[in-house]
């Protein structure tokens, strides 16, 4: 059901809005646009060792976009890039292969299992995702 | 005459029918591609099982049903238009027809000339003219847009200058729903020399039209707006000047004599009917245009005109929505976009979705009229003859929802 | 297998019933435009009453559903040919294609680069051409075509030099019906770092092809040479090339920003795809894909030639008629075009016509080619899997007919 | 039927091809296309006080072509523009409204009444027509 889509979860989610903003002094900043669409993710991230030490994120799309930002930004501090692809992978896997399995840290992903059968909102969820990797490439140099 | 009954209408269209589950879509999507009736369907159908063929070039049975049905077609839509079948191009769309004139006429014009256009303009009729700015170095300019949605006239001073060689606005805003006067639009372009294209594809499917009397000299629109299929429209254009330009696209068709060192052009419209053509489409135009041309259209519009009325007193009801374009009655077509505070309009119309209404959200391929307006997108419900209030009704209490959750 | 059965296939094409009176069209005009199998028709007619929005662009549940069939006749059409999406450009059909190209990668070309075409192509492959010449001051350059109607290469020494930025040659000849070994003009094309375009209009509805194994860069077909809807075709093209050129068309749908200023455009396919595509036709190009691929090829193949054999076997014995083309079974389809000495093609084919044949008289959009053999055209018999002997037979039968009477 | 279109008169007044040939000095000539087929007809005139002296055409078409051609080189001479127009009135009236009356003094045109049913046609027998026409309109500046 399309309904489950706006589940509480989901909701509750993108108004916590975690990591939400703006960081002074970036190690890296990226912008995605989705052309479909008109949204945009913006990704500051910060490293320290090759992992994220700080990242702010500003949204300009919709709720599951949001929604995807705000675990990020309450699940990523402290993980590697590579960690991050794999997430990412999981995600992706949820969604076009309708997987259910749980991804290993970041329960909250689950809430987007129904977007699954939703192919156009399919980049909504994966656009911040596809933000912070671009980030952490461009800071890993 | 009766009260108009829409549902009558809606039982010519297989896809509106109510479902085993006793739903039905509430299609409020008009404007993006509006419904098939069952007789444009068979059209099609009557082509491709007895008169499929390639056309002009054949001469056995099936290629002379084929080509009459084609030629047909484009006199059906002449008739409809009353224009002259000579004047009639079919072209894959509305985008298709304003980028030939983008190309042929734009081999005409030098740099330093100007184009005019709108802000409220769709991307199909803008693009073309800012890639033939950038190709010949022409200046593009546009009419603000007033905050009722409409494009300013008053402007129309100060923006078309003697350098004008064309003035390209939308008939009708995909957005807005605004209805364009072309008066004043045709008397600056003639006080500068300038020519008139209307973007038509917004206001073709709602009802006859007098074209001639609009004083353009190009028209566009595309078939699947008008009931008919996807990858058919029209380029109308005053047969003078049709006969004045170049052609755009090379190829079968649209030559007199070929040779490898210089080829001579046919007379329009072939000209610009270059390769085979989209015969069945066409053929499905056509009966679109009959099927068209078979409705009451003061009654559907006065239909269409109190259902969006019904749409307008409804949204005033929902804290936070607001129109994008005129709040009145008056100067519009049945097509209303919504911005609802701290939505975005996906989700809204994932929402209304659940409720069977299928409705638009987006930039509706006008992103620098949502700029305008300080937004990246709206949600759009357009109506067409089909639509009752049960429609109406649903989409409101869609959207009464969205405005709950998504706050 | 059992001995290939044209008529099992014959009973799928509607229009290819025996009527009433017991008759049935022998459709001998398939380079023109093939028959639509009751399979292409079903899915267009289930994607207008079931599935029928615009693509692209919207969330609910119907433009989802067309967005689906829409991306998954482009992902048909990609595996069919061995290629990934992102190269599967849909355009209206092969003119469309050659056009894009011409104009795209005319934008990169500059005064005095070379274009090399042949004497054997279609219109649509040479008109392109000459008009991009003329806009950038390029130089059209032609290979020969030998005594057997095959482009020459052994030319290609002298015509292909290092001012060549493009081959385009036809992959299959529309009138002689000789196929082009391509590996020569890649090996060329790219000893002078220029690129290859194959018109694959008439090479496309003979069964799979190894697409990449050509070695060109770009390759177009048409959809209603293979049973599918008129007005749909295809550009392929090398991913990273298409990446590399600016857009042609411009409108909705191929862009990624636009404001009044500047616009940014999408990366391909959907750069080269403007406007709303002919979402109904791309489908049925998907389903006519998946019809030929379940058609075992090598029976249908040797069922051709069988058959093209006993075509120029019969005109032998007609006495002056004269094949424009091979005279054998090697490098050739099933095309076979043919002059009457003294007879007009035009009176042919309508002899033909009382005969229940469908073949097709006249330049066959490929003047230069009958000027090399000094006539004005030909009469042209061109097979497909649901031709059978009595097809040939008839149009044999009516060839002398017409003989005996033209002359 | 279709048949008809071959039937003995069109084809022995295509062979007979009266009228074919080039004039020396003529007045007017002029050439017209069927872009559609490719076919070509060139008509020279000479007038003498506004009325057809002499003609001659040079037909690349199909029979029904050469046999209008050939129609026009027995009958025109002697005319006038004004009287050849209506000819081709008529026959334009026979092939687009299937009249069936003869026209006037140009009985031969009769045969070509079955093309009427094969409006691709159409304009074979009337290209010799258009040409003269032309010619003639050239010759009386
Ligand atoms: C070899 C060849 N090239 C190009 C074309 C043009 O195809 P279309 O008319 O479908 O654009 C054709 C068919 O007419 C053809 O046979
Ligand atoms: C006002 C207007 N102009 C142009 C277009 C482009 O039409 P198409 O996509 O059919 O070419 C549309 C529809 O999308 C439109 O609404």
């Amino acid at each position: 059901m399309s309904d489950d889509l706006y589940q509480q979860a989901i909701t509750t989610l993108a108004k916590a809005a975690t990591g939400a903003g703006k960081l002074e002094h970036p190690d890296a900043c990226e912008t995605v646009d989705n052309p479909l669409c008109g949204d945009r993710v913006t990704m500051d991230v910060e490293l320290t060792d090759n992992r994220i030490a700080r990242l702010a994120h500003d949204v300009r799309g919709c709720l599951l976009c949001r929604a995807a930002a705000s675990a990020i930004g309450s699940r990523a501090p402290g993980r590697t890039a590579g960690e991050i692809v794999q997430v990412r992978a999981g995600l992706q896997a949820m969604l076009k292969l309708c997987t259910v399995d749980p991804i290993d840290g970041w329960p909250e992903l689950t809430a987007f299992q129904p977007v699954a059968a939703h192919k156009s909102r399919h980049d909504c969820v994966l656009l911040p995702f596809e933000a912070l990797i671009r980030a952490l490439d461009r800071a890993a140099y | 005459m009766a009260r108009f009954d829409p549902a009558a209408i809606r039982a010519q269209f297989p896809i509106l029918a109510t479902g085993p589950d006793g739903k039905r879509v509430h299609y409020l999507d008009n404007a993006a591609s509006a419904q098939m009736p069952q007789a444009v369907l068979d059209a099609v159908i009557r082509f491709e099982t007895t008169q499929r063929a390639n056309v002009h070039r054949g001469v056995h049975r099936l290629a002379e049903a084929a080509t009459n049905a084609y030629d047909g077609a484009r006199a059906a839509v002449a008739r409809y238009l009353g224009v002259t079948p000579d004047g009639i191009v079919f072209t894959s769309g509305t985008t298709a027809a304003i980028n030939t004139v983008a190309h042929a006429l734009g081999e005409t014009l030098s740099a330093g000339d100007e184009i005019v256009i709108s802000e409220l303009e769709h991307h199909g009729n803008i693009v073309p003219w800012q890639m033939l700015a950038q190709r010949r170095g022409l200046v593009l300019r546009a009419l603000p847009v007033t905050a009722e949605g409409t494009i300013d006239l008053t402007a129309l001073d100060r923006v078309v200058t003697k350098k004008c060689r064309l003035i390209a606005l939308a008939h009708a805003s995909n957005v807005t729903g605004a209805v364009l006067d072309p008066a004043p639009v045709a008397a600056a372009a003639r006080a500068m020399g300038a020519r008139v294209l209307l973007d038509g594809a917004q206001r073709i499917p709602h009802g006859p039209l007098d074209l001639l009397a609009l004083g353009c000299d190009f028209y566009a629109f595309s078939g699947h707006k008008m009931f008919a299929p996807h990858g058919i429209g029209v380029l109308w254009g005053r047969p003078d000047l049709l006969a004045a330009l170049p052609p755009f696209l090379g190829g079968g068709g649209m030559i007199e004599q070929v040779t490898l060192e210089r080829t001579t052009y046919a007379t329009p419209p072939r000209r610009f009917e270059a390769g085979t053509p989209p015969i069945g489409a066409a053929i499905g135009l056509a009966a679109a245009v009959d099927w068209i041309a078979g409705l009451d259209w003061q009654a559907a519009t006065e239909h269409e005109k109190r259902l969006t009325g019904r749409i307008l007193d409804g949204l005033s009801a929902i804290t936070g929505a607001h129109v994008i374009g005129p709040t009145g009655l008056q100067g519009r077509l049945g097509v209303v976009s919504v911005v609802l505070d701290g939505a975005h309009p996906h989700d809204v119309s994932q929402i209304l979705d659940t409720h069977n209404v299928a409705c638009r959200g987006g930039h509706h391929c006008a992103q620098p009229l949502h700029a305008r307006f300080g937004v990246n997108g709206s949600t759009r419900a357009s109506l067409a003859p089909y639509n009752g209030d049960d429609d109406v009704d649903a989409f409101l209490a869609g959207l009464a929802d969205a405005a709950a959750r998504l706050r």
